[in-house]
């Protein structure tokens, strides 16, 4: 018999939450576009009321869907994101100065993710070398090429959409929902893990898992996943 | 006359080699996928975790956790792979993706790029865009030879903010197919367009050796 | 009579806390596995590539793809799960495991552990303990109080190469129990030590406070 | 049907590499100790009698394994290693000065790879600061603490051992013999693999590869695997 507790399931969205959320703290989104999104937990900040939010997530969602919710309530301060073109209240906020905003290119944005939970303070990347993105960042040369210095990124909480998660927290994604979740859940101090199927410890292969447990404070099963389609797009046959 | 997008689309899709691991853009780019040869082996990477993009699915058929860069519904192939954005865009920094073909709003003599942000209109983000042209191997800009209001979008320095710094290689325009090395060299007109009209159109000196 | 290496090992095994994730060095630092405590939920990672490490296998179960960092056979557990060497030291040197033991040469009084190389005898490498040392939230060093010549392990300052500067937080040899924090702090005598045998066999000053 | 041809695939470990050999090459191999080493390209590389080489991996083999064997025939010039304690003759042509070594930290040397691979050709870390490691280097402080910059590796060739692989150059490694594998594979201007079982493409699940195909340039299926064991420990039932 096999009966280690990992004491890393709630029951809820809220559960899971409720004593580690701050006003003024920074959260990690899982998502790229609509697709692979912490839908349950997202619903859960909203409900919560936590506000003046930095948020670090590639995308700030569509009105009604992902981050989007957290924007009509304005609980977001700053975004640091790489695109946010889906969103006209973000647009809105924006310019009228309510809401602040960092543009990463969005290979930047991931690797300083994955820096930042390495323990790598800072790295260099040819890209944005040249451009408005590698103002006021040092530059320098390796073998005759000019790259920019990036920082790493951590934050308080890291939410993370997972397809399948056993007990130890251990998880598997499934196609493109993938995208910047693991590396989030590496660079959260806490990380909170949503799921779609919960399993035991052992119905996952050793081999298989996308990320392993170590990362996962927590982790929920989720329910009702919306999972909408931003832009459906089909052949004919 | 000129080409149309179709004939455009077509000709870039003569710049893709057996073998090529290669990243679309979102817009005309993406057609580009349409005109691939059948004999040719390539492999379509999308940025946001996918190597070995298939096309659009048959109605009804759609997965929401299966999407491009452009956040359209796609397929899969056999020889698929997903993979995280770090891991992503590793690989495109890495140079380990051949070609890369892109929109632009303005791109310079010297091959510079601008094609995300334009002042005073809202800016939606670069996306993986300086990533992409930054770390693939050959950069190809498919647009139009002229913005709509007919001024030049090849020039001898963008206006706008840069994408990127001396990236790209290639340029196919409704005109014509114009390489930057040194400057800009003409390498093949489209139908029925002339050197006068190539060089009334172009906000920068074209090098022609034909 | 001072403690053995089983009431080193048994003590030692005291410093891990339910939902550890630890890392165990070569040498009698593995051992300490032997001694946690049932009630614990500990998790073993192997820097190999390998979180969940399980007992050494049964003779004729040994898998020649499954070992652990000292090259030994290990078995999974249900739990386990197995990555990249670079997932492996990013694991490491994020600070995402809790709690490493390692052996030393040299310890000395700020937390400066020598224990990779002796100059003049050959070098074999550092492995991984720089990375462990520099990366785990707390590094406990499981060692003999005096080298075998009699000669104290714990320093003014290391005489050999260290393998990390000021990382030691606890030292655990067969006289006690030693804490690393602006000077070295007896927390604990081992069985029938006294005061004074600690002074004579240690290389620094000790802060009793009992 | 599917039918696209990928070329990669080869007939035998010498085929593999026969055009892509030459004296004074730098070679990453894959392979924690004795545990997931390419075997077969190993032998190869001893028959072809290339030398001078510059070899990146973790250790040095044993005598009469893995690297070990390169150092019998005196191909290597220079290692780049973080543990190399397991081989007597290694000892002796270093003593002897026949042989260069750079020592890195394991997790340094894997970064480095990784970093390569990735086209970051610097970072930071803590690992190896106030050590003969971070001796010449530069070192910084970010927010109060220390770390020592470390820049990129890449290899003329990487030579990977996975367990299955497909046309596309698909792999899927097994268990701890994973190791310094995957990354390799994407630091290598070539990278040559062998498998220990060659799959039509379709037949690995898209979302369980380890190394996409892109990284891969030729593979091989090996044979006669010895999977040697270096430190056999049981325990008593």
């Amino acid at each position: 018999m096999y009966k280690k507790n990992y004491k890393k399931i709630y029951n809820s969205p809220e559960e899971s939450l409720k004593d580690i959320l701050f006003d003024g703290m920074t959260i990690m989104s899982g998502g790229f576009g609509l697709c692979g999104l912490p839908e349950n937990l997202i619903l859960a900040i909203k409900k919560s009321g936590v506000t003046n939010l930095s948020v670090i997530s590639n995308n700030a969602g569509t009105e009604g869907f992902g981050l989007g919710l957290l924007l009509e309530t304005r609980q977001i301060k700053k975004a640091i994101s790489s695109y946010v073109g889906e969103n006209k209240l973000f647009e809105k906020q924006y310019l009228s100065g309510e809401i602040e905003l960092e543009f990463n290119p969005q290979g930047t944005l991931a690797e300083r993710i994955r820096a930042g939970g390495a323990g790598i303070p800072a790295f260099f990347t040819a890209t944005g070398v040249g451009t408005v993105v590698s103002k006021n960042k040092e530059t320098r040369f390796f073998n005759e090429k000019e790259y920019v210095m990036e920082t790493g990124l951590v934050a308080d909480l890291a939410i993370v959409k997972a397809w399948k998660g056993d007990e130890a927290g251990n998880l598997v994604f499934r196609k493109t929902a993938r995208n910047f979740n693991p590396i989030m859940a590496t660079a959260g101090k806490i990380t909170v893990v949503e799921v779609e199927e919960l399993l035991s410890v052992g119905e996952l292969d050793p081999d298989q898992i996308h990320t392993p447990g170590i990362y996962v404070n927590r982790i929920i099963k989720g329910d009702n996943y919306s999972k909408a389609i931003e832009n459906l797009t089909v052949r004919e046959k | 006359m000129s080409w149309d997008r179709e004939k455009m689309c077509l000709r870039a899709s003569k710049e893709l080699k057996d073998g090529d691991y290669v990243n679309l853009g979102i817009g005309m780019p993406t057609l580009v996928a349409n005109y691939i040869s059948q004999d040719l082996n390539v492999t379509l990477q999308s940025e946001n975790g996918m190597l070995g993009m298939g096309p659009f699915p048959l109605k009804g058929e759609e997965d929401a956790d299966l999407i491009n860069a452009g956040k359209q519904t796609i397929t899969s192939l056999p020889e698929s792979s997903y993979f995280s954005s770090a891991d992503s865009f590793a690989m495109i920094r890495g140079g380990h993706i051949d070609l890369s073909i892109l929109g632009a709003m303005e791109v310079s003599s010297k091959g510079d790029l601008a094609n995300w942000m334009i002042p005073g209109k809202m800016v939606k983000g670069m996306g993986g865009a300086m990533d992409l042209v930054a770390g693939v191997k050959k950069v190809i800009v498919l647009m139009d030879h002229n913005a709509k209001d007919g001024s030049p979008k090849i020039l001898n320095s963008c206006s706008l903010p840069l994408t990127g710094k001396e990236v790209v290689d290639l340029i196919i325009t409704n005109l014509g197919v114009f390489e930057i090395n040194n400057g800009i060299k003409l390498l093949e007109y489209a139908e029925n367009v002339s050197k006068e009209e190539i060089i009334k159109k172009t906000g920068a000196e074209v090098l022609f050796t034909n």
